[in-house]
């Protein structure tokens, strides 16, 4: 038996959607963090619930990767694959990297497996698979073995698979066993015997790797230097809810979610109903616009609204966006973005609605937009899009996607106490500017130019809002052509005025080329970076949090380099708003399949563009 | 499927039981607001209006804690004239933004301004959940059976036939009857008036005022411009004592003029179909006259009393059809919440930490 | 107002008279298209697809003359699989696709497939709209009673307090009644059968398709995944003896074992105040028995049978509540223009020329 | 008595909403369309249905320009002002040039008048109008006095005031009186009391004028030399909806228009809804998105669907747009835009839906944009669009806007029978390339990268398509990644692929400044550079009718110029998409008011342009 050290591993578990790869991946992904490794993660299911098993459709997948350094992908070629069926290996075996590892089960080669999958002849048998290392276990019936003590049904027993496969993996790599029993015995504590066949398979797969012969070799990747603190494990969409749940803490609102379930949008409104305990309600609407309605509705009562949706249902809320804007209220606004048009590709992911956000609106109505690069940075996001909305009264857009809402990364714990304060500034007495005593709910902040905000409930100063153009200072209705004038303008105002950070550039050698990303990109773009440095090449990096408005600096920026490289998930919409600014040279690479860069490709997107810039 | 018990003890109370009262006394002029009023002379809006600003006063709730928020029409122009807090959004939103505000605000009294075209036409959907949901709302739909706003086209209440510019052959839509809609749609409360009957108008209002839950008040309407004289039957108390039933609990449904015993001549009877007829109270076994009970937790003989109410207004029930207490939606929701905070008080570092975390340690190389 | 009269003779005919017909016999195999079929195992929508198969060929109709339109949700994928046109279009609108084309091709069989929460959700107002027109649309409604597609969160016809992922502490939500809300949105046809019940289903399918108008058919669908065994308790024949009532035109409405003298033990009465109720044939007063009129033009019975059907469906009541007949918008909206076809030939150049022009002559000068 | 000869006038009526401005208008515009003069018209009135009478916001008023030489804009500054009351002189005198003629009637001078039009002192004895040539003329007691024989109530009678005011302009300018008691008499045909007494206000109008010695001068516009042939006077709703029917006929279509009313687009129903005796249906919807579903059903069968609404509408009809551009359907989608944003200014117009209908929906999904210059452009606009709908089969944006649908102008009769054909070459059996006798909805057109279209009803070719990705060609749901980036980029090449003609630049005397609008704002456009050149200076103009895609010489004649204005009553919509693409200087001018440019202000925005650019 060798022990191989390695920085980095790429894991992957692909089975049908009924097998359980979801819960694999996550244990798995857990003893990985556990262990001190950082990581990132990507799971991909069909679009189906329960697609037509043994089929190529049915297959769903949990990739991990993790290293000894800070990695910021998924990973792009797998090393590992544990493939529980023949489809399963069929629907992944050209993503391997060369030499990878395949581990299957002979036993589920059946002819019928084999047909379902569209094989024609038995891979494990025809030759296909001998540029890779296959390693034959009878997961099924070792694991029917193991819990056979339990007497569960064979169907029942077989669902334990899952977890002998974790067991060996964890043998192969070393991953602390600690905390894995209680935690299947928590997930499972309602079924008792389930929990118990989950343990034992998983001792099973353990002892498996431990006493054959068959894995000649263990791997051990290093814990990673992270800063050192509290960490957990997160998802975007999670952390996306957690920054949602502080913001309202900090800003001490109660919080209003108005939403709509929406692949892949649920699972926040499934995180934030398990807190109310928190001062936070959720209402699942009728429908996308009723739900941003009653968001909008609560922010006008003082609450934080917020409504949370994909594509299309911002799409569905334009309108009331819209009037979000003339009303002046705050609203978070989140679009976890999906492959579209239309329905398009629901369960994977894209960047191709940010001109959307940018201009999905009938008249002159901007809006900012804010966009989260990891999964944990969802959290940080999230408050920063909060803060917006409530200082400057705007609705704000909050632009994840797919591939930052169901992957995860380990999450240095924040600290919300330390947490610079949002405050509403709630209007208590009249602010009329004549003498009159009135209150003028149109009079603006000099510096944010905010309006004032007053809520019902507060004597004195009941006034009314609505969508019609509302004359500057009072709030009246206004047809007045220079006031309208003057509030198109000032509306536009605000919004480019908001404070937002200056681009930070990444820089060391003083590059001529610059890469410049936005939200879920960043992971590949950063492996695709360091890769180049690592060989010498010398390239900036820099990534956009708000894409309304650009950072101050953004101009100067791009002015500063000869060669500015754009990778988006869409068809150049970051890279046609830069273009409408700066002279620079822009070049566009854009990918649309409905899934992540991978760092590869990057890498040899940024290698081609050096050629001819100026050193 | 796990279904748990989530009726809690906050049901049964009045729709005002949570908004703070002013101490001093009120007048219908405390809610006119300095925006002049601008609908067309004759419109049957500016009465409503005025009864509205007469029976707020006597709900003696603060004014702050009144919101009135519409959608877009002619009626959704209302909120701007009263004195309280006001929403005039989009069309056909209303119901959907006041559902959040009254479940942010327990303790304002919300009420939703809408019209036939705003609540039943692209509106509708909101309106029949808000409905089935029973958030605490004051729905009042001004029904002019017409687009006035927008000069004219016909409604989803419009007569099948009616000649509008968008339908120069007449009208293809066969109309909804609102009262039907909205007991389909497990309205708790609902009510019909006319804008000209101020007292029937006032204590329907009341009524509604008082209900926890949504409650829906259809108030019939004159368009002196687009729908002249829709309503003129009803209107002429001649024809409408023939045609007019005003709902009463625990009385008799009745019609007509009084006769020689002091009571009306006409009541409405079940038939053996289950049908609701008008007819003389002399032809009527007195058993089979119906008695209404706005309480019936069964809203069939409201729903049939609806049916009663025909378009072409040969007979039309106003007055309180169903009233009935089912727990409030944001109530509901409040004391999820409410109950949630009680099991277990928020720690934001605990739930950000969430199940599982682990410890880097401070690195001692480099 | 001016009201004209637009009913026009081509009321009264079949849903299906205009659609041409195939003149070779057909049979379910005809009906199934090359796509493999992805619900989970056990899902309710798989003998619903083959209910619909088998009876399809029964009418006659060319294939091609066939449309099937869905929003989206595990039941909108049905038009996959079925040989005929088809349209998956998005969440909530089918009912509106499917009336314009309706409206344009009175030669297609045109059916919607929805969900509870694609048709009462976010389509509420589309699905009440098509049934206030009548709209000669069938549109079946697979109610699993929950979200399945998006993972199982509750629906608008959950159970009040139903955990979910969404709910985990109970839906708030009190749920529709699908029948009673299409009958309050004037529904003309209006039917309820259990994905399990080949025979009842195919029966309602049947008329359903004859109708002409709009046709709802709230078809109860079980989702072993999200809302596992909901109508267990209609399935198992023991006890769906004791709460499925059969709807049979012109018979008495009974339910529960044969009894001695052959018929059922248990009737449905009117009771004074005007509610269904179920009780024994031998207390019942015989001319109290509720006989099945589905033709009554008042929809007061049929609502009031839609509520002796309880959310938790200790009395359920499927067949046929209410088929009556009434114009079809879409017949409306081409016989207008049918008429004005005839009264006034189209000309192309007239119309662009308006009622007024002048001519600018040749000029002299230049 | 003396006549002036003069090149052009502008006409401004002003009077409470309901005092009948329209209809004087309308019938001012038809004379002096029937006399032969060029003419723009511009209405104005106030959201409210019935504004509190005799108050600011009350007034309607329409202008009129008519001219001896083409003209294109309703003008700036009007000659002449008819003010029916105080208000509506308060409201009109600003935009008066100095000298202008004000005529009124000062019986309506009454303090309470004064008041209510928030006159602190009357106008016509303060010396505030000192500037002006005022006429005050008993027009309500006149009026009074020559429909007294009729008996009509003395506020019917009322009612005639805006004919007499008809009567005294015609007599003014010479205008011809034949058809105009014919008019008045069809118009009222079911009130004969009331066309009697508009016949007898009318002749006293006349004879008030030919008898009085007020005015000493009358006014002689000529004939315009207009291109020979029929005329008719036509607003851009009514050219918009021929258009629309026009485009039905030539490509024998059923036309199906789905449509819910809203403010400045429900005339376009109104008109269509009386051709129903063409092979035309209205479906008026619940709300703009069933609207639009019912447009697009009646296009899957093989109609063409249409959908008519303004900038709120589109947002809500975004989704289903989206799902147009996935089933690649024709659908013709009109956008009259308005002020906003939210509810806005709903009758003032404005140009800010440029970037919401480039870019309004979730996902890569590009719609073509067709925008017509003048009111009877909306005719040949509408049919350019319904053709590219058909022939790509895609859904295609038409943005009028508010000036266009109600401005009106006179027309000369298109001859249909010339119009291009338009064939929607419906599929009638199997395409597949494999030889399998499939039929492959998505197998496209090699050209025009059309999909084929089989309409139900057509035997052997049933399919089904939806809002998921397509397989490429055969149109199955396909979730594979590659095939998904193949369809976002056809669907996009299509689009970039449609054949629009070449921009068409106006510039004889080889200048180095273009002026470049597209919309409405040609007229003006047109009149500034008109006066620039008059005036010996040289700059070349050009206006876009594409804006999606552009046409293809854009690029080269951006190029091609130092500097190009591009002026739009929007923030600079326009002007965004021409940065992203040329590195030409873009000079944005915009205006928010509400209201249409004046050709004076555009004049002045040129003249300072052209410093600095090198002759
Ligand atoms: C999204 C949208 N669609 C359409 C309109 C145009 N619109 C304004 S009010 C209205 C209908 C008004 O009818 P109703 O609700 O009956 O109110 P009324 O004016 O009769 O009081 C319409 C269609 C709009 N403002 N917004
Ligand atoms: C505009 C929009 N909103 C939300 C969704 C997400 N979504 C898809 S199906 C569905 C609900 C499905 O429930 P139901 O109609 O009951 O169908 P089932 O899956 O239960 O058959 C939802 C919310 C969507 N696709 N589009
Ligand atoms: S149009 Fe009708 S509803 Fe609107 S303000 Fe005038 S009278 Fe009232
Ligand atoms: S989730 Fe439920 S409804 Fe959807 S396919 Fe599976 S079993 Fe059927
Ligand atoms: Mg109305
Ligand atoms: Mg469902």
């Amino acid at each position: 038996m060798t022990t191989i050290e390695t920085d980095k591993v790429v894991v992957r578990f692909a089975g049908d959607s009924g097998d359980g790869m979801q819960l694999l991946g996550d244990r798995f992904t857990h003893q990985t963090a556990a262990f001190g490794n950082d990581l990132a993660t990507l799971p991909d299911y069909p679009a189906e619930i329960r697609a037509p098993q043994g089929t190529v459709h049915g297959v769903s997948s949990f990739q991990v990767h993790f290293a000894d350094t800070d990695i910021h992908t998924p990973g792009d070629a797998p090393d590992v694959l544990v493939a529980f069926n023949p489809a399963a290996l069929k629907a992944n075996i050209g993503d391997l990297r060369a030499g990878a590892v395949v581990i299957c089960d002979p036993d589920e080669f059946t002819r019928r497996n084999l047909a379902k999958a569209g094989y024609p002849t038995d891979p494990l048998e025809d030759g296909s698979l001998d540029h890779l290392t296959v390693h034959r276990v009878a997961m099924g019936a070792i694991t029917l073995g193991a819990v056979a003590p339990i007497g569960l049904g064979r169907k029942d027993a077989l669902r334990s698979r899952n977890m002998f496969a974790l067991g060996l993996l964890s043998w192969m790599y070393g991953r602390p066993t600690a905390g894995i029993e209680e935690a299947l015995q928590a997930k499972f504590k309602k079924k008792p015997q389930v929990a118990e066949a989950n343990v034992l398979a998983f001792r099973a797969g353990w002892n498996y790797g431990e006493t054959t012969e068959l894995f000649a070799t263990t791997y051990r990747v290093a814990p990673a230097a992270l800063p050192a603190g509290e960490y957990r494990q997160v998802s975007g969409n999670a952390a996306l809810a957690l920054g949602i749940l502080a913001a309202g803490w900090v800003a001490e609102m109660k919080v209003v979610l108005g939403t709509y379930p929406i692949t892949p949008a649920s699972d926040i409104l499934h995180e934030l109903a398990r807190h109310k305990n928190f001062d936070l309600l959720t209402i699942q609407a009728e429908d996308e616009i009723a739900a941003i309605g009653a968001a909008l509705g609560a922010s006008f009562g003082g609450a934080l609204g917020v409504t949370t949706t994909s594509g299309p249902g911002i799409a569905l809320k334009s309108e009331t966006i819209a009037l979000a804007v003339m009303t002046e209220l705050p609203l978070l606004i989140v679009d976890v973005q999906r492959g579209g048009p239309s329905t398009g590709l629901p369960t994977k992911t894209e960047q191709a609605d940010l001109l959307q956000a940018r201009f999905g609106r009938h008249g002159e109505s901007p809006v900012p937009i804010v966009a989260p690069r990891s999964p944990s940075d969802c959290f940080d996001a999230a408050v920063e899009a909060a803060r917006i909305a409530v200082t400057y009264r705007t609705p704000v857009l909050l632009l994840s996607d797919g591939a930052l809402a169901n992957g995860s990364e380990p999450w240095l714990l924040p600290d919300v106490a330390a947490l610079a304060p949002i405050d509403p500034g709630f209007a208590t007495g009249p602010n009329a500017t004549d003498g009159s005593g009135d209150y003028w709910p149109y009079l603006r902040d000099r510096e944010t130019l905010a309006r004032s905000w007053a809520i019902p409930g507060t004597p004195g100063l009941q006034h009314r809002i609505g969508g019609l153009e509302k004359a500057d200072r009072t709030g009246a209705i206004s047809y007045d052509p220079q006031n309208h004038e003057v509030m198109v303008r000032t509306r536009q105002a605000k919004i480019d005025g908001i404070a937002v950070a200056d681009l930070d550039v990444d820089d060391p050698d003083a590059s001529r080329l610059l890469v410049l990303g936005w939200g879920s990109t960043y992971g590949p773009i950063r492996a695709a970076v360091r890769r180049l440095r690592s060989q010498g090449h010398t390239v900036a990096q820099a990534h956009l949090r708000h894409l309304c408005p650009f950072p101050a600096n953004l101009d100067a920026v791009l002015a500063s380099y000869d060669r500015v490289v754009v990778p988006e998930m869409n068809l150049g919409q970051l890279a046609l708003l830069l273009r409408a600014r700066e002279k620079t040279d822009i070049i566009s690479h854009t990918k649309v399949t409905g899934q992540p860069f991978k760092a590869d490709e990057l890498e040899g997107v940024l290698l081609e563009q050096m050629e001819g810039v100026p050193a | 499927m796990t279904v748990v018990d989530i009726e809690m003890p906050s049901g049964g109370r009045s729709g005002t039981a949570l908004v703070p009262r002013d101490p001093n006394p009120q007048k219908a002029a405390d809610y006119r607001s300095d925006q002049e009023v601008r609908w067309c002379p004759g419109c049957g809006d500016y009465v409503i209006l005025s009864t509205v600003q007469a029976m707020l006063p006597e709900l003696g709730l603060r004014r702050e804690n009144i919101v009135f928020v519409s959608g877009i029409g002619c009626s959704s122009r209302f909120p701007y004239y009263l004195d309280t807090y006001g929403m005039h959004s989009i069309h056909g939103r209303a119901p959907a933004i006041a559902t959040g505000l009254a479940v942010a605000r327990p303790d304002l009294s919300v009420w939703v301004i809408t019209g036939d075209g705003d609540a039943l036409s692209i509106g509708g959907n909101h309106l029949i959940h808000a409905l089935r949901r029973n958030v605490n709302l004051k729905i009042l739909l001004f029904n002019n059976r017409v687009y006035g706003l927008t000069k004219g086209q016909y409604s989803p209440t419009s007569d099948k036939g009616m000649v509008t510019k968008s339908s120069p052959a007449g009208s293809p839509d066969a109309p909804f009857n609102p009262v039907s809609l909205a007991l389909g749609a497990e309205a708790t409360f609902v009510a019909r008036a006319m804008d000209s009957d101020r007292e029937g108008l006032t204590e329907v209002l009341r009524e509604a005022a008082e209900h926890r839950g949504t409650a829906l008040v259809e108030i019939y309407q004159n368009c002196p411009i687009f729908n002249a004289g829709a309503f003129d039957t009803l209107k002429d108390p001649e024809q409408a004592l023939h045609r007019l039933i005003r709902l009463r609990a625990g009385e008799e449904v009745e019609l007509g003029p009084v006769g020689d015993d002091g009571r009306a001549t006409q009541v409405v009877v079940r038939d053996r179909r289950g049908s609701l007829a008008v007819m003389a109270r002399s032809d009527a076994n007195p058993g089979t006259i119906l008695v209404h009970d706005p309480d019936d937790e069964d809203p069939s003989t409201a729903f049939a009393l609806s049916r009663l109410s025909t378009q072409d207004l040969s007979t039309t029930v106003t007055g309180v059809f169903r009233s009935v207490s089912r727990p409030a939606y944001d109530d509901d929701v409040r004391d999820q919440a409410a109950l949630a905070r009680a099991a277990r008080p928020p720690s934001i570092a605990d739930v950000i930490a969430g199940p599982e975390t682990w410890n880097v340690p401070e690195r001692s190389e480099a």
